[in-house]
């Protein structure tokens, strides 16, 4: 049996997991430390990409832009920090989830507003536009490089999060944000702080999409539901779990896409709605 | 399939015909009844002095996606019809009366946006819709609207075949082609072309099953030594192709055949040439590819595969090559700043064939007009179009062609082939 | 050094704190008795600004720390002690250190001298201690950063009185050093309390009752075990 | 002053509006205004749905992010029944009172043991997989292009006409209605509301705390799904949109707008929610600009919802009139 077209779907899920990861690893930060579920997640990860398309358009500075395109999402992310979230921090769950939702569709309209409503995109940079084929399938380099960068922030997280006091305090407001309070620990400069990181590295993500996949107003969304479908199974709360339930997402979507194209999408909620089911708190998380 | 196929099979020998002839012969291949009823249609009525229509203005309801992800094609609904309604009002109306449009967003609940724009805002007819669902489900209700319905992007054979010809629902026209452009026609172009293993890669609804049933089966039928060796079902709104696409390029296809539309579009074929795509199939044929969001999207970086990227829409603006069109064309870019996009010369003519009906009636009763527009023949931008009585579709030739570039922001068109409407649609009883 | 005044304090719509009226005076250590539900908890975290809502004034060495968020009032130097002890699970006892010493660096001897057996602590993850172990390093921690006051709430409940003395004899040494001190504990540590503390309150439905010296209480002893337990 | 304190204690707000507003849909049909007999379905439907919804949410304290699949369950098996297996609207829609029923207590046994969070995350789960298996089970639901032609004209009742289909809906309307209000008054609706108050009181009263979320399950799917089944009928088509998520938010955001704590609250939030897209959708493009914004108000400054503003504002007037309102 000729096995390179599982390896070559290995790899694409690889890089699809990586994506996922960017964007579960900004929604798990959130989560875990301000506790709200943040449907404005589409948001950032748009705002990234619609960044990223304006400032190569006027630059043609491919990491100028990528930095632009993630600072001024983080940016973004710290406004609705400010000007939303922070009202509803002490309302119930589904005011918080309300209050995003709202703000989501918003910005999906006001999104338009400035940037039409064509899709857009811009070109994989010169010297990543190659790459290796296997088996007729082009691997294409700015691919692997996305996989790299996916494999970097999950190091640079942990290591930040195990080995700086920054980290240590923001472990602490994840676990008892009351506790943090009374050992003068500013649990609204680390929320504010999350969300920069959160919605910076949504932006990220979706800066780094142009050159790959076309942006248009509201097409995050699936992805989004799929990094969704990555937090609630790797458990609310675990940088771990998340990263290895993206790539295992990524990994079997992208093989059911080969063996029963039927069906792919219903296996993937069967399977998130079988774990939960057994395991409500998710596969890493803690009760 | 009706029986006189074969037939047309045989008169027409190639089936293909060229750019310059395409749309002559198209017209010359229609049946007997076709020209007769052309008489009636150009037969002007002298002696009746003072027609005029009950009403002062005519109100047209447009329905169309006008927020999120597409509203690109609502917009291109609304260029169109405004196009045509400026136009008409310029020349003082129809038999006096004036054109209105009122546009509404199909994606708030379009059976409500239907009713409201009958019942308050007082609509005589309504036209537009671009999702087939929603034609379906306006489709449904229109009896009860009383009021015609001209569908002019909405593509699901089910309409016409089942609502119209089946259920008898008179009511309901459409001036697009069908499903069958997508299907059928396609599988007239990829018969000719050197390749036998087929890969598929379309939409997971209705509109995208039907686009490859017809394909694979006019083509097996065609060229019994084609094979179709994989086949891929992306869901609606499918943001990243990588997967689907890997898994094609896996397979030993020789070309391609895809009726993923808009935005996806865009995406996948950019995709598609990343991953090496352009290097495995040597012809690819993109149903929808001429939509011109799509050409606009893409641009300089349109990828033409080795034995062409074949496309096609409801309408291409550059064909036909008659004055008529070439006029239209150069009207819609002053107004509107771009190349006139299939929905917007659709809904345009839509216009058009109501304001023939109604001058030929003089009257807003839909029962007469239905009447009328049952086998109408009108001259339009994409050529002549005639509807059929038994189930309201706008039978008209829109042709493939070969994605060239030739230097202009948008890509053009090379080897344009047209095959006779009425060779590659589906005929009544629709069995 | 701390003045409480008028306090009323609540949770959403029940009033959980009603006038409570009370002065600290540098160095001294207090125990606030009382039974279950009579406000003791509430009264540290209403003087802290965690969860309730209240009225009155609180003010620390003369500044008004009424409206000031939990976390500036740390950086006064009122350390908190919360009844959990406040140790975060999953992190070690020296992250748990260092989340209270922030940027400073963790004087190891130091906390030698208040508890001698602190390294065997050290890499233990804080979930993974006992009962009696996690008061200590609570209150260890508050070594860390320049405390003047602290606050501890219950910290020898389900303790055994072996460690119970142990746990005093700690908050005596810090006391003496010239922290000032007010804990808080359920009735039946009354007499542990008494044996150690200056000042003694007793809170009950929500009122301070009773505040005097230790003195006096033994004094009033009956009039206390009266209050508390009835 | 007892007379009229005694009849204050019996008309209760609650009845008046009710019937008030009963008899109200009950005359729309004489205006002959085909498009106000619309919207006033619309709310029917939509108000069911939502009261429905508000058994969960505002009595037990649960929150629901899949009602889409009860209301999709009624829907589609009223559309199924009356296609494939005997075609009466009437029949076709008591059949999902059953459906509805079963339906519920499966999604009970598996999410009702776990947190409110896990509740609210299991039920959006469940509802997702309802909504790509009706996707994907082209053969039987037609895919995404749904099904087409549920019939109005039946065995046992025509319903063609549409004045006819409006009083066929507002039967069922009022029935609903009138259930609700008798479970509200009942010990069991206090019981429930006493769940939502305090969950961990109640075991000490001897009831389980897990049947009685079960109890509220039931009655709030069924009332969704019945919903739903109208909903097939009125239109005479089902797509599987009506149960995907967000279809099943929309009686959330009436109920906020309403205001989640008092008994008609949903209702009144159908009935601004309703008209107020339909006024909105004019503005096109911006409809959805718009619903995000004034969401967003409605969060960030009128929680208690219109009834909860309007409460506020009477007792600071000093008039007490919306208190009799609450449950």
């Amino acid at each position: 049996m000729d096995l390179t077209p599982f390896l070559t779907q290995i790899f694409i899920g690889l890089y699809k997991g990586s994506l996922y990861w960017i964007l579960a690893l900004g929604l798990v930060l959130i989560f875990g430390v301000v506790r709200v579920i943040n449907f404005a997640h589409a948001t950032f990860y748009v705002t990234g990409s619609y960044m990223m398309y304006t400032f190569y358009m006027y630059t043609g500075n491919f990491i100028l832009s990528l930095t632009m395109a993630t600072l001024i999402a983080g940016a973004l992310g710290v406004a609705f920090e400010v000007a939303v979230i922070r009202r509803v921090y002490k309302l119930e769950t589904i005011y918080q989830l309300l209050a995003t939702f709202a703000i989501a569709l918003i910005f999906n309209e006001a999104q338009k507003l400035v940037w039409g409503k064509g899709v857009v995109y811009i070109p994989i940079p010169e010297a990543l536009r190659e790459g290796v084929s296997i088996g007729g399938v082009t691997l294409n380099y700015y691919m692997i490089l996305i996989m790299v960068i996916g494999l970097l922030l999950f190091i640079i997280v942990i290591l930040f999060m195990n080995n700086t006091i920054m980290g240590l305090r923001i472990r602490a407001v994840w676990r008892d944000p009351v506790m943090s309070e009374a050992l003068g620990v500013s649990t609204r400069l680390i929320y504010t702080l999350v969300f920069f990181v959160g919605a910076a590295l949504a932006g990220l993500g979706g800066a780094l999409t142009v050159p790959l996949i076309s942006v248009g107003p509201g097409l995050a969304d699936y992805l989004i539901v799929t990094a969704f479908i990555v937090v609630v199974i790797a458990g609310l709360g675990s940088i771990t779990g998340a990263y290895i339930i993206s790539v295992l997402v990524g990994v079997l979507s992208s093989i059911l896409v080969l063996i029963t194209p039927e069906l792919d999408i219903v296996i993937l909620y069967m399977i998130a709605a079988f774990i939960l089911l057994l395991r409500p708190q998710g596969l890493f998380g803690e009760r | 399939m009706s029986v006189d196929r074969r037939g047309f099979i045989k008169t027409l020998g190639a089936g293909v015909v060229g750019l310059a002839v395409g749309a002559v012969l198209g017209w010359a291949a229609k049946p007997l009844e076709v020209r007769e009823v052309t008489k009636t249609e150009t037969v002007t009525v002298p002696g009746v002095v003072e027609r005029k229509l009950p009403k002062a203005t005519v109100k047209i309801g447009v329905l169309g996606i006008r927020s999120g992800l597409w509203s690109t094609y609502g917009e291109f609904i609304e260029q169109g019809a405004r196009l045509a309604a400026e136009e008409i009002n310029a020349k003082g109306g129809i038999l006096g009366s004036r054109v209105e449009l009122v546009f509404r967003d199909e994606l708030a609940d379009v059976v409500k946006q239907a009713k409201e724009l009958v019942d308050v805002e007082g609509a005589d007819f309504i036209i537009g819709i671009d999702s087939s669902g929603n034609a379906m489900k306006v489709g449904g209700i229109v009896s009860e609207l009383g009021k015609i319905l001209v569908v002019t992007h909405a593509a699901t054979h089910r309409l016409t075949e089942e609502l119209v010809y089946k259920e008898g629902k008179k009511l309901i026209f459409r001036s697009s082609v069908p499903v069958y452009q997508d299907g059928t026609l396609a599988a007239y172009i990829a018969k000719d072309l050197p390749v036998r293993k087929w890969a598929g890669i379309n939409g997971d609804y209705e509109f995208g099953r039907v686009s490859w049933e017809l394909f694979t089966k006019t083509l097996k039928a065609l060229r019994p030594d084609v094979e179709f060796v994989v086949d891929q079902w992306p869901k609606f709104g499918t943001e990243d192709f990588t997967p689907f696409i890997s898994a094609l390029l896996a397979s030993d296809a020789e070309a391609l055949f895809t009726s993923i539309w808009a935005i996806e579009l865009v995406t996948l074929q950019r995709q598609l040439t990343i991953m090496g795509g352009y290097k495995k199939f040597r012809a690819v044929i993109s149903t929808l590819g001429y939509s011109m969001d799509v050409a606009y999207s893409l641009g300089t970086d349109y990828p033409t595969a080795e034995l062409g990227t074949w496309v096609s829409a409801r309408y291409m603006w550059p064909y036909p090559p008659t004055k008529a069109n070439k006029d239209f064309v150069d009207r819609f870019k002053a107004r509107w700043g771009r190349l006139p996009a299939y929905s917007a010369e659709t809904t345009y003519s839509a216009i058009y064939m109501l304001k023939a009906a109604l001058e030929n009636a003089a009257t807003l009763d839909p029962d007469i007009l239905i009447k009328t527009l049952e086998g109408l023949v009108i001259m339009t931008p994409a050529g002549v179009r005639w509807i059929r009585p038994e189930d309201h579709q706008a039978i008209y030739e829109v042709p493939y062609g070969r994605i060239v570039h030739k230097g202009a922001e948008v890509p053009l068109l090379e080897d344009l082939k047209a095959v006779p409407a009425m060779l590659y649609y589906r005929h009544p009883p629709f069995t | 050094m701390l003045s409480v005044e008028n306090l009323n304090g609540y949770y959403g719509p029940f009033q959980v704190l009603f006038n409570v009226n009370f002065k600290v005076e540098r160095g001294d250590m207090i125990a606030i008795v009382g039974s279950n539900g009579a406000g003791k908890t509430s009264l540290l975290k209403s003087i802290m600004n965690i969860e309730l809502r209240k009225e009155g004034r609180i003010t620390f060495e003369g500044k008004d720390i009424t409206k000031l968020p939990t976390y500036k009032i740390a950086k006064l130097g009122i350390f908190y002690i919360p009844d959990t002890g406040g140790l975060y699970h999953g992190l070690t006892t020296l992250e748990n250190m260092q989340l209270a010493a922030g940027r400073r660096t963790i004087d190891i001897d130091r906390l030698k001298e208040i508890y001698p057996e602190i390294d065997a602590l050290l890499h233990r993850p804080a979930d993974k201690l006992s009962g009696g172990e996690r008061k200590i390093v609570s209150i260890l921690r508050s070594i860390l950063v320049e405390t003047k006051l602290l606050l501890l709430d219950e910290p020898t409940e389900g303790v055994s009185p072996i460690v119970t003395e142990e746990i005093y004899k700690m908050l005596k040494k810090l006391n003496d050093e010239g922290k000032t001190i007010i804990v808080v504990e359920a009735g039946s540590r009354l007499k542990a309390a008494l044996k150690y503390v200056g000042k003694i309150g007793v809170m009950r439905a929500g009122k301070l009752e009773y505040f005097d010296t230790t003195e006096k209480a033994l004094k009033d002893l009956e009039l206390l075990k009266k209050l508390i337990f009835i | 002053m007892s007379l009229s304190s005694r009849l204050k204690g019996l008309v209760n707000g609650n009845t008046v509006a009710l019937l008030l507003l009963i008899a109200f849909l009950a005359i729309i049909p004489l205006t002959g205004h085909r498009f106000y007999m619309y919207i006033a379905t619309l709310i029917m439907i939509m108000g069911m749905f939502a009261m429905g919804y508000n058994v969960l949410f505002g009595y037990v304290g649960l929150l629901s992010f899949g009602h889409g699949l009860f209301f999709g369950a009624g829907a589609y098996s009223t559309a199924l029944f009356t296609l494939k297996v005997y075609s009466d609207p009437l029949v076709g829609v008591l059949i999902t009172v059953p459906v509805a029923l079963l339906t519920s207590i499966i999604v009970g046994v598996l999410t009702l043991k776990h947190g409110k969070v896990y509740f609210a995350i299991l039920t959006l789960a469940l509802s997702m997989i309802f909504w790509s298996a009706l996707v994907k089970l082209r053969w039987l639901t037609g895919g995404t292009d749904g099904l087409v032609g549920i019939p109005k004209r039946g065995v046992f009742v025509d319903v063609s006409g549409p004045i006819v289909t409006y009083y066929f809906i507002l039967a069922f309307f009022a029935v609903i209605m009138l259930g609700l209000y008798i479970l509200n008054k009942s010990r069991y609706g206090l019981l429930l509301r006493a769940l939502g108050a305090n969950e961990d009181r109640l075991p000490f009263l001897g009831y389980s705390t897990f049947t009685l979320r079960m109890v509220a399950l039931t009655i709030s799917g069924t009332a969704s799904a019945l919903a739903g089944s109208l909903y097939a009928v009125f239109y005479s088509v089902v797509t599987p949109d009506v149960a995907y998520w967000t279809f099943g938010a929309e009686p959330l955001i009436m109920t906020l707008i309403g205001g989640p704590s008092y008994f008609l609250g949903p209702l009144i939030g159908a009935l601004i929610f309703v008209p107020l897209t339909t006024v909105v959708a004019r503005f096109a493009e911006y409809w959805m600009l718009l619903l995000g914004i004034a969401l967003l108000a409605v969060i960030l400054f009128f929680r208690g919802g219109l009834l909860g503003f309007l409460e506020s504002l009477s007792r600071e007037l000093k008039l007490g009139v919306y208190r009799r309102w609450r449950f």
